[in-house]
């Protein structure tokens, strides 16, 4: 049975798919403020993009309410900028009813983790086959300036102008617990590691999810300065590679040792530690994902970018299909004449 | 034995006993047989809100009652011609339902001290006198069914829990109504357990039997049919028949079918009926919650497929915000209400109309959708697909109102020839010159584009948007030509569904106006009263927005119009407001249907009034 | 020199400047001082949906609009008087608002190539004659302050950033205001920062010199002023009424304030202010949604606090689910919903009044709640008063509508005396015989007993209850019981409120009917043409759930009804549902406020028509 | 200023605090079906209150919709039996109102973690004082038996008749991951491991999140069987000790090793390992906690139960009580007259 939306995707593509970033440009102007860590990201998704060999026509992005939720608008794909919180769960809808489409989801840490955060755990539970790109920076922007779900302990804040007491959620490790098989953080100011980690997550067969901190110039400016300017960020972030021990520091002189449960800075330079002490990165391990992800507000390590975790398991639209396949194979005769009867029919002639 | 045969229209049997007594399965196989002679039949599953309550207590009773007949069939019936009552406490509570001289068929084996207790008697009514109004036939079903398989091999437990059997045999000889249905669907149902199915037919046939011989029936009873047209028959609920509506609609719109759902009674049948039809390959998703079941379901319609959630009251107050999205972003939605006794958690498995206020005003903005009503459970099957037409002609969400009685009570149905069914026609827009606000300039609709076609990526949102682009635009012009286009769409949906159907004259002293499932009572008290030589005319409500267009001008000839609702008067008051018309607002909140009678009164009543 | 002076009763004043350029602070400071000197006010920010727009855009243009005088100032102004326009997109967006012949004083420093094209000029507006209309006044800010701040040793950026206060001294010596006030501030503000509070003083002082001594300006206005009562006086916008009017009602009920709230504009403000009162021991919550904010309310309304959730329409849309609950345990609750353009996220920054019928009908089941709506942003703190009064002496959620224009725009303020506020009786109930649902014989409130009293323990849920008891209940007439109940309750407040008040003459022409933010535009337009000797009528509605008693006797009196509405007419339709008499709807659906000028328009076309 | 709520605070116990179990029995009749696991823990939870030493009139039990939320009406205590999944969150409003009282929210495994997923674990990351009973059944009951985020994948339930897809939620985890300071596991039929873990809760300051282990007898009976019949727990099972091995078996002579990050099975019968190469279980070590958490659905582990964390931390109300004395100090006049005044006001006279 064919239906008028499988003739759709049967459409070939109009042309070779070879794209350049510009390709997926929409006509709309680009409307953050002038040093928004969002532009960064819009134009290494649009690189990365371009080099996936995906029709640009199978691209969907869904996104909430936010600053960072304009982002479909910019993109020359289908899209969608749905309600607060939800853009997950649309998401998901599509992508159960159309597994052919490479469906992105852009979320703010309000959008995503606050009003959204069910929506947001679920998905990742269920392993359904989205690319979720959180734009955390720290701060409600849209509606200038109010606390966010991420917003660091004691900030003042609009709706917290005595200082934030609410503990700030790990999105790392939220999605972690939440069962997620691809987890990753980035940051704006290093493009190439952020189309290292959205490559991997548009390739990714499953849930994917990336962090990305991103700054805020107008109400949070330079939050993650200390793990993103050039300046400090070798003392105070760690990239994390697979199969790599953990070395970071400005002469690459430190490394983190795990003692007892608790991982530790240690010194490679005075000779006590080597790097065969350290941990080992292994993005396939959900332990060690755990262990890493746990490190992220502990101010006496640095802080961690890169991949958390990445397994396989089968995606939700892979076990449905499945489902379907066998529900067919088992059922003698799957004409809708036979469905309306169910069990108990007679016939007046 | 020779009996009197005493012919009958209709009639109406109810089976009582404990939760696990097998009450719901004994009357659904009464019904499907008295469908299988050509009767017309209403039934109306009542079970206790507990999940299993504990053996005999009144709380923990379980019924299923039973209308069938040639005329009149509109309801599951007002009072009980026969009662089956398998213990003290569904005795209890049944008996006011029961009619002075009603037949009272009692198991006897149940009546020991501990359940006269439990169900609160004082003395046994068995004995005590109490029951002299009615004729009491007292077996002990226990006993005769451990006699009947006593070399079955079954553990006593087993041939216990057959007694339900015994007593569909005896109802089905008192009724004079044929075996082969249920022998049929035993030895389905046990295929893979022989011992049970024999036990069960034998017992079936012992019941049969019991009244053949057993000298203490003295009269039999006949139920006059109808002469049905040909075709293949069934009964359905509601909540099946919205399932099955929705597979349909989807292969009539050539169309891939998703429901987002969350359960809750007594809406979950709908999800469990769609659920099990992977065969056909449906898509299901029991999202986290009521806002992820209609968000997803519009995520699946921006995809192309026909998208639906389903859920009652408390659910679709969690999907207001999302139904407003769905209004702005023009996708075709079905949204099904099985309403329950509201407010809040209310009483959640009884009925009651009290969503039609939330389903008209109930988004924040100006955001009108069309509202349907279903008025009997097979009407549950044709509104389903009607909103599946509008909501894909007009790109906007449709909700469609049931209710816990349409939804759980059942009658027989007609199954369609699906050729019948008229094709809904989509077609995808696949131009590379997509502007997806502009307007089909009959209907108003916006064209469809799916992802996946190449050309024509767009994106739409939650934002006001730029008249025939889309583009997200703060013009005010712009804004109030949008809120009005919206709004004109709906409206013209008036043109495009059929008249109100007037019952009764245009001369009559009373209009009644009703709406979802009040249809049954009323027409039966319609017709009664109408046979009486009363001249009244009655219209009902399948479209509430908009409303026919020739509503109106009905209306307006009536000075006297009733509109008896299962809330505070809700349609009453829309009436009113939309045509200026004073109409008396009759209602009942009891999480009952009205009896038939008491609109009857009230129909009186309102006759002798003088002026309104 | 010698000016003429020209005596006005009222003036518009608009500054227009980029979003970086200070314009909201200019604008709230001329608002202070011309309060300050006796006058009424009326103003309006109006700024940019983005946060910050790249400069020079036309829709990154910020402006705010101050409306001052002795008489007529009820709105804003249709039309503006004196427009200072800062750049060439400010120019471009504000100059269809000036009125012929009006003053427009224009920073030329701006008027550069690039920001003329940004702003979609083809060529210069100062220089192509297309300004021959108005009184125009080219003044290079920029060049001023540089000159007057050249020893001042602040960047030349600090510098730039004083053009603002420059416009505000020029326009204080325009219409012969005081310094004192906008002085006072100066040095309130930057008293930790001498240099920049002296630069700021010494910009202020030459703007008004450079009215005085510069030849440029022929005319100077005098604003005539009211004698005002005696009293502290302050500005203030109706979101900062509402935060201040909740810690007041607290105060009088003598109970803990809580909100739970989430951000949304235009009611994030209301969060904010009560956020910054913890020095008044007052509770919030950022809840992690607006679900979360309703339902940590009804959590701290049962704890004894006076509870209350703000939001906009969307957010709204979400409380639905909470509202009803809060409806069937019967718990007081201020829901303030200050509404935006809709339906969905529709236009965020933008006022509209569209969630009457959410909040009048949006629940499941029949859970009815009392609707209020503030008419000015003063009115704000009353109305907010009056809801938490309500609220707990009939132990019910209330809706308070206002909307994003009364929650940001301001006017001047008597600051209340708080002996003056009544006391809100509160009585926790502590007797031994604690029956949660029994009800007081008058209001029907039941009565509040809170955890921490011992032998009081009770639970109260979703489900329906036994009346009295509160006993969980399926009992069918209790539940129409219950349902009829607190529908009744709510009725009962109309015995509570004011009757509605009548302005102008029960013979009249015509019934005008408003409702919320229409005020200020009605009153105006209203005023002017008792003046001009028509004869009409006007109620404004400030309740409406239950409407106050007297409303349908007036209804009565009057054939023509017309109702401006900022919505497709949804006060209307329930009026007409409710009076059975036609009203004539006027809506405008633009995201912002009426003009009193179309009001005036509509009423004439009105008038002139022939029936109805 | 003492408002009205703190003279009822105010008033005094009727009695000595001396309770019985009994003492905590409603009037009205208990509806669960006869052999569901919630009657263990309402009659734990009645022993455990009893001993609290807290007046009973300071209790109030918050619930949800659900089998397990018709908790409260059983309960002589104050309560509310609020909306579908909104338990917690009407509990943290009570709470922050009445920090005095002690708040219980009783909750399913579809009210907590399904529609009220998004409140669940912003409370814990709050650490509001609340203690959370999650009765987990695996099954939604009151609703007649359809899929729970909890019940096995594969199985067959009302909504899923070809079998589960999603990945059930580990709530250990999911706890952890929102920053839960206490989080334990036990189940309907160990009453005294039950009462143990329910005085510790108790007596948490902060946020308390106890999963329990429930019986439906109907909808989805046995399904924890394997981990909590007397025949096979000791084999399938390991109970958590603060600074004990981790032991199991029928003959304790199993134990639970460290191999990299990887908890392992080891026999302490072969001489290959011994006691000393356990791991030592620690209830302040967040690391550990993880670990521990991330045994739950590995078939080759045995599943855990105890106190995985419990930690202490400032509590949500406690930051709010200092927010408000800091900032009414550092205010030279908190009166309402003033508040009233603003920044900028005048008087005519
Ligand atoms: C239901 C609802 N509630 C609240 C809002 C208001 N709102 C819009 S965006 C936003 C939060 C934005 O923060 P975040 O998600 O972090 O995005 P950012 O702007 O920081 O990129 C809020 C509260 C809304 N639009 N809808
Ligand atoms: C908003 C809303 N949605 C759905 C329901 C229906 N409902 C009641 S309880 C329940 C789930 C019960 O499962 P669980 O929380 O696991 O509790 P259990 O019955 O298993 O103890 C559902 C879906 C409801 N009452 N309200
Ligand atoms: S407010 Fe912040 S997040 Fe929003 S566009 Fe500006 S810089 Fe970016
Ligand atoms: S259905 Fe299951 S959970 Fe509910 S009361 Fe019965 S056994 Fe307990
Ligand atoms: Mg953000
Ligand atoms: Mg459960």
């Amino acid at each position: 049975m064919t239906t008028l939306v499988d003739k759709i995707i049967q459409t070939k593509p109009i042309s070779a798919i070879e794209y350049a970033p510009k390709d997926f440009k929409s006509p709309l102007e680009v409307r953050w403020c002038s040093g928004c860590g969002d532009y960064s990201i819009l134009s290494q998704v649009q690189k990365v993009l371009a080099g996936l060999k995906i029709p640009r026509e199978q691209f969907a992005f869904i996104s909430g309410i936010g600053c960072s939720s304009r982002f479909p608008y910019y993109m020359q794909t289908y899209g969608i900028h749905g309600i607060h919180g939800r853009a997950v769960i649309i998401a998901t809808g599509l992508k159960i009813a159309r597994p052919d489409l490479s469906v992105w989801v852009v979320t703010g840490d309000g959008d995503c983790l606050s009003i959204g955060g069910n929506h947001f755990i679920h998905a990742a539970r269920r392993n359904i086959g989205l690319k979720v790109l959180l734009f955390n920076n720290g701060i409600y922007s849209l509606t200038k300036g109010q606390v966010a779900p991420t917003t660091q302990f004691g900030s003042p804040t609009k709706s917290t102008p005595y200082g934030n007491i609410d503990y700030p959620f790990n999105p790392v490790a939220l999605a972690l617990g939440s069962g997620s098989s691809f987890v990753a953080r980035t940051f704006d100011r290093d493009p190439k590691h952020m189309q290292y980690i959205l490559e991997r997550a548009g390739r990714h067969n499953g849930f994917a999810f990336v962090e990305i901190y991103s700054n805020c110039v107008i109400y949070n400016d330079g939050a993650y300065d200390l793990f993103t300017s050039a300046e400090t960020r070798k003392e105070h972030s760690i990239m994390l590679e697979h199969g790599k021990p953990l070395i970071f520091g400005t002469n690459n002189d430190k490394g983190i040792r795990l003692d007892g449960f608790t991982p530790t800075v240690v010194s490679l330079a005075d000779g006590k530690w080597s790097v065969n002490d350290l941990i080992v990165h292994n993005e396939q391990d959900s332990t060690l994902a755990f262990i890493l992800a746990n490190m992220t507000y502990n101010p006496e390590l640095p802080r961690p970018f890169g991949i958390f975790q990445a397994i396989q398991k089968p995606t939700y639209e892979e076990l449905i299909a499945k489902q379907i396949e066998e529900a067919k194979a088992k059922t003698p005769d799957t004409s809708i004449e036979t469905l309306l009867k169910g069990d108990s029919y007679w016939e007046i002639k | 034995m020779e009996r009197d045969v005493i012919y009958l229209e209709d009639v109406t049997i109810r089976f009582a006993g404990d939760s696990g007594d097998g009450m719901q399965l004994t009357g659904s196989k009464f019904s499907d047989t008295s469908a299988f002679i050509g009767a017309d039949v209403s039934t109306f599953p009542d079970y206790p809100s507990e999940v299993r309550a504990p053996e005999g207590t009144l709380y923990g009773v379980s019924a299923y009652q039973i209308h069938f007949g040639s005329k009149g069939v509109y309801t599951p019936g007002d009072k009980i011609d026969v009662l089956v009552a398998m213990n003290p406490a569904s005795l209890k509570v049944n008996l006011p339902f029961l009619r002075e001289k009603g037949i009272l068929i009692v198991n006897t084996a149940n009546f020991t001290e501990k359940n006269l207790k439990l169900a609160k008697y004082e003395t046994n009514p068995l004995e005590d006198g109490s029951l002299k109004n009615y004729q009491v036939f007292k077996i002990n079903f226990n006993e005769i069914v451990k006699e009947i398989l006593k070399d079955s091999g079954l553990s006593p437990k087993q041939i216990e829990r057959t007694k339900n059997i015994f007593a569909l045999g005896l109802t089905y000889w008192l009724f004079d109504l044929p075996l082969t249905e249920t022998e049929h669907w035993i030895k389905k149902k046990f295929g893979k357990k022989p011992e049970i199915a024999e036990a069960n037919l034998k017992v079936l046939r012992a019941g049969y039997e019991f009244g053949e011989t057993n000298e203490l029936f003295a009269i039999r009873y006949r139920i006059s049919t109808k002469k049905l047209e040909p075709g293949v028959y069934r009964n359905i609920t509601g909540n099946e028949a919205v399932a099955l509506a929705l597979v349909v609609a989807a292969k009539k719109a050539n169309l891939p079918l998703f429901l987002g759902s969350y359960p809750i009674t007594p809406a979950s049948e709908i999800l469990h009926y769609i659920a099990s039809y992977k065969p056909y390959g449906v898509l299901h998703l029991q999202a986290e919650d009521e806002i992820g079941g209609v968000t997803s379901a519009i995520g699946a319609a921006y995809g192309g497929a026909l998208a639906a959630t389903s859920t009652s009251g408390p659910g679709l107050s969690l999907k207001v915000e999302g139904l407003g999205l769905a209004v702005i972003l023009e996708l075709p939605l079905i949204v099904v209400d099985v309403q329950r006794a509201g407010p809040s958690t209310g009483m959640p498995t009884k009925m009651e109309q009290s969503d039609l206020f939330i389903s008209m005003f109930g988004r924040h903005g100006e955001a009108p959708l069309p509202v349907l009503a279903a008025s009997t459970p097979t009407d549950c099957f044709d509104m389903t697909i009607e909103a599946a037409r509008i909501a894909i002609k007009y790109m906007t969400p449709v909700i469609l109102l049931t209710d816990g009685y349409l939804g759980q009570s059942s009658e027989e149905w007609k199954i369609p020839d699906l050729d019948s069914i008229p094709e809904i026609p989509v077609e995808f827009y696949t131009k590379p010159d997509y502007l997806p606000y502009k307007r089909d300039p009959i209907t108003l609709a916006r064209s469809w584009a799916i992802p996946g076609y190449p050309g024509l990526e767009h994106r739409i949102g939650g934002l006001e948007k730029e008249d025939v682009t889309g583009v997200i635009s703060q013009d005010p012009l712009n804004h109030q030509r949008m809120v009005e286009l919206r709004a004109e769409k709906i409206n013209r949906i008036q043109q495009d569904i059929p008249d109100a159907e007037l019952f009764g004259s245009e001369d009559a002293d009373l209009l009644i106006i009703g709406w979802g499932s009040t249809y049954g009572s009323i027409k039966a008290a319609f017709d009664r009263l109408t046979e009486k030589g009363y001249k009244l005319a009655y219209v009902h409500l399948k479209y509430l927005n908009p409303f026919p267009k020739n509503l109106g001008s009905i209306i307006e000839k009536f000075d006297k119009i009733l509109v008896p609702e299962n809330n505070l008067g809700q349609l009453a008051f829309i009436l009113q407001g939309k045509f200026l018309k004073p109409v008396i607002s009759y209602h009942k909140i009891q999480g009952r249907i009205f009896l038939s009678s008491e609109i009857e009164n009230k129909i009186l009543e309102v006759l002798n009034q003088k002026g309104r």
